[in-house]
């Protein structure tokens, strides 16, 4: 009840400081007090909702309080301290670019994400999956693949993206090749610690069952390496993005997100790029949260997820 | 492979001391399993732990050996170089004719361990399942199997719980259940019945003992309680500790049929009193 | 360590063997087309040695990015702009800062979304959406950013290298800080033990694997963070420039040696964390 | 002393041999600025770093300047070294491109970032689509090198006469193996390499004398370049702190450049190269044109009288 | 508090059965631990588990209260409700006049778990010294306490081994020995003895007896030797499972000098005998 009367006073005081900017005229001292308290009142706000229990709307609340009072107060900053859109663009300048930009901007979504990143993020997680899985076989290759493993695979996007630029031309997959080179290290590095993971006793067990190498696997040492490997399917999932997008900074079609953001950049329509950057944040969230979730449904047994 | 034990009654005394370094049962053809001046040395940061010690046992096919012994002593050791868990440092063992390791690969092995070691991403019944999901049976009859092995530990009900859903005993029946299913030919049992009441424990001590008469599987069981030891063996292996060495071996021909009650007859009684002074001997808390 | 130098010998043997297969294949389309247009009709040994010593080949020959490297780390004076020593110490002191910048800044991100529940949810979501803007296309902005701060040199650098390597070991620590079972916590719980003791005592520990893990990926990011991060600001020294010119002059073998180093530079750094890690397994009493 | 920042538009190259000619040989210094030269690459963007007040002038190409004007950089030209355009489209001969009618259909390599405005205007000049319709041209975002013509990723790749156009070469073509297209004979030139500081700026006196000497002093390295293009050359490869240039490269840049200056008319912009420029972009037309309409006050001669 | 039992000898019955709903002790001023109704249901993926059922149960400093019950009747649940590990659903409990949460607070509990939950990363020394850490002692008094407890639990040269290099049993002692070493004013253990043979089992009790009758802590215990109840407690609790409840509470009047040899007298057996009917009746194996 408390919290629903401050989140009501904190509104108003948004709207009215924004309002309050975007009038003509100078804010004065008095009004950034106003909004300096309408601050205040905003992170308090979020403390509490972040107390909240449960697990629906109220899990989410503290995070859009969080992100609309950080979107509000940078318009307000923006826009009070008439900050050139060449450096910083106002969320409301940027939120009109998007949607004036639309179909611009679901082309390079398609461009980048679908097709560059989501083969990529496969192709690199799986490969990387593997090769844990083909060193833990062979003790040999264990012994000689993983440190060459670590020298490919800790090659620089900066230094890869021209070569696969020259090997697999200017369209996505020389973008997913670059979003492999990121995400395979990521995932060889935790599916080998989680492959370590399992319990001497449970692994004596299987043994005494004489459970082949992939019965043991597969039953016991990959359900123990479950939480490592997420750990690496979610840090990949920002990181393909990023790679996807980098990538296409050394040679392209023209579209994709990463085209779009240095054209738009050197242009100094940095409404444009942050349209772009608002979508590879929200996509790559929503990217993350999906395989948290899925976390959180297959590794329902590790304490971490049962609290 | 015979009973070799004499009928009840035929002679005096049921109950002999074999010499202590030829651990040999009267009538072996091939034994089950035969030791032979068996040591292992761990090596740790502070210096060498002599976990066994000129080990030296047969054990015929069908026999239910008792290993009794102080704490620390190496009865789990001892099981675990019989599975192949661990290699000896010194001497040899052969199981069924083989090496131990040859033993596993041909799954002669069911194990259960000290600790209930249930896996936790599977549930009670799953977990059950294991062994009989790794030897490739159906699922109907993997299903079958578990049903029937929870009930006879009295865990019908709990298939679809998951083992922290469980109490301490209860992971331990699901424990039992899992290597009773899969019907090895031998069991190792690592203290089995210690967090179960008296009441389950004389149930499946009963459960326990029909399967063998039934099966005639040869069975290795650590306990620490020296009444369920006479009751279920056909001779009992007194350990002592540092090094883990054998001290005595009684022999105990109570014959196949153990009513509970023959716990209370002479001849137990005196089984067990022997079997208590062997411990004792070994102990360093006399006195 | 002795018993793996067989193995990546053997392994690299193989590596190098397809290298030079691959460098034949994918060069021969190129060199080709040159001799034609010059005339020539060459066999095919002449072929295949053209092949393995093109200057501007899609896949240079192992030996040429060896040749290259070898003459740039050794061939010109340390001091001097062309050696490659320079620009890999230019990296990894920005890598290190970076390094040292972003993992501390991972663990207390960790440890505060681990203590504080609110923390996790208003910020969590934010962290990740911020690892998914593109740094490389960010960096001018922050670079530019930090300099009317009064930031340059290094630090510029080193904090976006940070920025990108402060995430695999947060998502890793706060994954691993969780993992403790619940018998080892309820223990802490009868003794009333702090949140700081339970942390020391408990979380830590558990988390190491973890954290490992996480330094490990991090290592490795920081080096890209540093070379991204060289990019904006003129790309004037360090290995990102190299990349850069090399690529901008067409200069592939320059490309492939700077990528080389960088690997090494990488890898060296993994290997070291591989070796803390191990360390410090083992005076924790791990198992052999 | 007083300090003045000079923010390239690229690595250091024999591009800008003027200005590190007149930091090296004393000009500035005799003027009595403390020249600091920052290099730039491919992802600085001059008019951002103005912006951010991280230098005082800055060397950019008019369109990008223009536009950044439109979006709210005030930008204005206070000297133009550069006269003509080294832009040019080049195509492998083999392709059988000779004209630009044969260009339909062909995959091109633009530079983006800004650079890309005289192409399209081109284009639209010649009615191609550039949404890779058979009707029009496949464009491809060309990355830094000519690698993509090379490797016959693309029919043409653009060039400028003083670098790429030789890396070209070097790959293993002979000049009859090229058909090249200068942007200057095609009618669509855009004026490049001038200096542009902020409007506000120019309203204090003293600025605009301190930039009337540094015009002066780096007319005069321009000269000296010029003049002596092997110094040059080496002087730039002095400053090249990433090791990466060679010296012959350099020469040859630097006979190039040399081309495209124009040192009598003191780096005084020409007004029709202006109008021409602005002409240019405002045909590039597409949904998101360079610049919307005519821009005013985008350039002074204030600061090149003040010489005198 | 003074001992409230009776001398030996001075009443013709020293055991007694308490009503059902009301177990308070005879001459109770403020109970250490006060159970009301106490009632606690598991939420499962299948259904809700009653783990206690209406626990009634008031236990005065300085007793010794023993738990015994079937496997999964809720004894540990019990516990781990009186040590705040878990919340009830229903009823309400006090422990010391104040809530299990203020209780824990102040560091009232020592609780030695059924499972021996000790540090893999810490050697055995450095476990037995984590709660001592914890409490803020010195270095040298946590060595120097930590000697002495591995010592009382037979453990002596072992300080330096971490967990994995020990047999079970020795793990279940170190884990006892953690618990002792912190001096806690409420002892609750789960089983400690489990996994100890009949020797050592003994050494024990006496050793815990002695340090009951010095310190007078109050002892909640739960175990599956219904000798080990008698032998031990004041008064033992039987319960039954499914749901959980308390079905007898049998008082055991034995005086605080309990010999080992007191397990032969007929007054003891007397004791056993009843609790075992106890154990029988709220079992589900009878027949
Ligand atoms: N992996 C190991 N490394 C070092 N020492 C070990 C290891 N495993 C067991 N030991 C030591 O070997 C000895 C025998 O251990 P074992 O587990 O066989 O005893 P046990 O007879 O089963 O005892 P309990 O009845 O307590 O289970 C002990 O002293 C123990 O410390
Ligand atoms: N976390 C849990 N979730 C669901 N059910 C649980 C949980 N913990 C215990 N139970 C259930 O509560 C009941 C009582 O368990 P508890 O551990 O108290 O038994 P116990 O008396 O200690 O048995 P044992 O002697 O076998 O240790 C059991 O049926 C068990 O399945
Ligand atoms: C990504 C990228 N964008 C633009 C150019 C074009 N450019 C900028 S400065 C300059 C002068 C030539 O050296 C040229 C052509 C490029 N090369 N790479
Ligand atoms: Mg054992
Ligand atoms: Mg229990």
């Amino acid at each position: 009840m408390r919290t629903g009367l401050l989140a009501a006073v904190v509104v108003l005081g948004f709207v009215l400081a924004i309002a309050g900017v975007h009038a003509p005229g100078e804010p004065g001292s008095l009004a950034w007090a106003g909004i300096a308290l309408t601050a205040g009142l905003a992170a308090w706000l979020v403390k509490r909702l972040g107390d909240l229990p449960g697990q629906g709307w109220q899990a989410l609340a503290a995070p859009l309080a969080f992100g609309a009072t950080i979107l509000a107060l940078w318009e307000v900053l923006v826009v009070g301290f008439e900050v050139p859109m060449a450096l910083m663009p106002a969320p409301s300048a940027i939120a009109a670019r998007m949607a004036s930009g639309a179909h611009l901007l679901w082309q390079d979504f398609v461009q980048t994400f679908l097709k560059a990143v989501l083969a990529g993020y496969a192709i690199g997680c799986g490969s990387g999956f593997l090769m844990a899985l083909l060193a833990d076989r062979v003790p040999f290759l264990r012994r000689g693949l993983l440190p060459i493993g670590n020298l490919v695979a800790a090659l620089p996007v900066v230094g890869i993206a021209p070569i696969m630029v020259m090997w697999f031309g200017f369209d996505w997959p020389s973008k997913a090749a670059v979003v492999v080179a990121m995400t395979f290290f990521p995932m060889l590095v935790n599916t080998v610690a989680g492959l370590a993971a399992a319990g001497a006793l449970e692994r004596d067990l299987m043994r005494s069952y004489a459970a082949g190498h992939g019965q043991t696997l597969l039953l016991l040492r990959l359900p123990a390496a479950l939480p490592f490997i997420f750990t690496a399917l979610k840090v990949n999932a920002p990181l393909a993005l990023i790679g996807a997008i980098v990538a296409e900074f050394f040679g392209s079609p023209t579209t994709g997100m990463g085209f779009r953001i240095t054209t738009e950049a050197a242009r100094l329509a940095l409404d444009m790029v942050w349209a772009e950057i608002v979508v590879a944040a929200v996509v790559g969230s929503a990217f993350y949260g999906a395989m948290a979730l899925i976390e959180r449904r297959v590794t329902f047994w590790h304490p971490s997820v049962r609290g | 492979m015979r009973w070799t034990c004499l009928p009840r009654g035929s002679r005096f005394s049921k109950c002999r001391s074999a010499p202590r370094d030829s651990g040999r049962s009267p009538t072996v053809a091939e034994p089950a399993i035969a030791a032979r001046n068996l040591s292992l040395v761990f090596r740790t940061n502070d210096g060498p732990v002599h976990a066994l010690s000129d080990v030296n046992i047969d054990i015929a096919p069908g026999e239910f050996i008792s290993l009794i012994g102080p704490s620390g002593c190496g009865k789990t050791t001892l099981l675990r170089v019989i599975a192949d868990l661990e290699k000896p440092t010194g001497g040899e063992i052969r199981v069924n004719g083989v090496t131990p390791e040859a033993a596993r690969l041909a799954r002669d092995y069911g194990y259960v361990f000290q600790a209930p070691a249930l896996f936790p991403w599977r549930t009670i019944e799953g977990n059950v399942m294991l062994p009989l999901q790794i030897m490739g049976l159906s699922k109907a009859e993997r299903q079958e199997r578990a049903r029937q092995q929870l009930a006879l530990v009295n865990l019908a009900g709990f298939e679809r719980k998951f083992p922290w859903q469980l109490s301490g005993g209860m992971q331990q029946r699901a424990s039992i259940a899992r290597a009773l299913a899969f019907e090895p030919k031998l069991l190792l049992m690592d203290e089995p019945f210690g967090a179960l009441d008296e009441i389950v424990r004389d149930h499946l001590n009963e459960q326990l003992l029909k399967l063998w008469a039934t099966t005639r599987k040869t069975v290795v069981f650590v306990t620490h309680s020296i009444p369920e030891a006479v009751f279920l063996s056909t001779r009992i292996v007194v350990m002592s500790p540092r090094p883990g060495r054998i001290t005595d071996i009684v022999d105990c021909d109570l014959g196949p049929d153990r009513p509970l009650e023959i716990r209370e007859t002479p001849e137990f009684l005196r089984i067990a009193q022997r079997v208590r002074e062997g411990l004792r001997a070994g102990h360093s808390y006399e006195g | 360590m002795r018993a793996s130098i067989l193995p990546v010998l053997t392994v690299s043997a193989g590596i190098v063997v397809l290298w030079y297969l691959g460098a034949v294949w994918l060069n021969w389309q190129v060199v080709w087309d040159m001799q034609a247009r010059a005339g020539h009709a060459p066999d095919f040994a002449t072929m295949v040695s053209l092949t393995l010593s093109h200057a501007r080949p899609l896949l240079p020959a192992p030996h040429q990015v060896v040749v290259e490297t070898w003459n740039s780390l050794t061939g010109p004076p340390i001091t001097s702009p062309r050696s490659l020593v320079n620009h890999a110490m230019v990296t990894l002191s920005a890598a290190l800062a970076g390094f040292g910048l972003g993992s501390l800044a991972g663990v207390l991100l960790a440890v505060a979304i681990i203590h504080v529940r609110a923390l996790e949810r208003s910020l969590m979501p934010w962290i990740i959406a911020s690892q998914a803007v593109p740094v490389l296309a960010l960096a001018p902005i922050v670079i530019v950013a930090l300099g009317a701060l009064g930031m340059t040199g290094l630090m510029p650098k080193a904090i976006i290298s940070a920025y990108l390597c402060f995430f695999p070991v947060a998502i890793g620590m706060v994954k691993g800080l969780a993992a403790p079972d619940a018998l080892s916590r309820d223990l802490l719980r009868t003794y009333s033990a702090t949140p700081a003791q339970v942390f020391w005592t408990l979380r830590v520990p558990t988390s190491l694997p973890y954290l490992f893990a996480g330094l490990k990926v991090a290592v490795a990011a920081a080096v890209v963070g540093a070379i991204v991060a060289e990019l904006p600001t003129g790309a004037q020294a360090g290995l990102g420039a190299r990349l850069l010119a090399g690529s901008y002059f067409g200069q592939t073998l320059q490309i492939w040696s700077a990528l080389t180093v960088a690997a090494v530079v990488s890898a060296t750094l993994v290997g070291v964390v591989g070796l803390a890690e191990r360390l410090l397994a083992r005076r924790m009493g791990a198992r052999a | 002393q007083e300090r003045v920042n000079l923010q390239l538009k690229w690595v250091t190259q024999a591009q800008f041999a003027g200005y590190y000619v007149a930091q090296a040989r004393g000009f500035y210094r005799a003027a009595n600025l403390d020249v600091r030269i920052a290099p730039g690459g491919p992802d600085i963007a001059p008019p951002q770093v103005i912006a951010g007040n991280r230098a005082d002038v800055i060397v950019e190409w008019m369109p990008a300047a223009l536009a950044s004007r439109e979006r709210g950089v005030p930008l204005v030209n206070i000297a133009q070294p550069f006269k003509r355009s080294g832009m040019m489209l080049t195509c492998r001969a083999e392709t059988g491109i000779r004209t630009p009618a044969d260009l339909r259909g062909k995959t091109l390599g633009v530079w983006f970032s800004g650079n890309e405005y005289p192409f399209l205007a081109w284009m639209s000049r010649l009615g191609y689509p550039t949404n890779g319709t058979p009707q029009g041209v496949r464009v491809l975002r060309q990355g830094f090198n000519v690698d993509p013509l090379l490797q016959r990723q693309a029919d043409c790749v653009s060039t400028m006469t003083y670098n790429e156009y030789w890396q070209v070469i070097d790959g293993g073509f002979r000049p009859e193996q090229l058909q090249v297209f200068r942007y200057e004979e095609q009618g669509v030139a855009t004026l490049e390499d001038g200096l542009y500081v902020l409007e506000n700026r120019l309203t204090d006196a003293a600025f605009v004398a301190r930039m009337a000497r540094f015009v002066r002093a780096s007319m005069q390295g321009w000269d000296w370049a010029r003049q002596n293009p092997d110094a040059a050359a080496q002087i730039v490869l002095d400053n090249d702190a990433s090791g990466a240039q060679t010296i012959a490269h350099q020469r040859r840049m630097m006979g190039e450049i040399a081309r495209l200056l124009d040192t009598e008319g003191g780096g005084r912009l020409v007004q029709a190269d202006y109008d021409r420029t602005v002409q240019t972009l405002l045909s590039s037309g597409g949904d998101s044109p360079v610049i919307s309409r005519a821009p005013t006050n985008a350039w002074t001669h204030a600061v090149v009288d003040a010489i005198r």
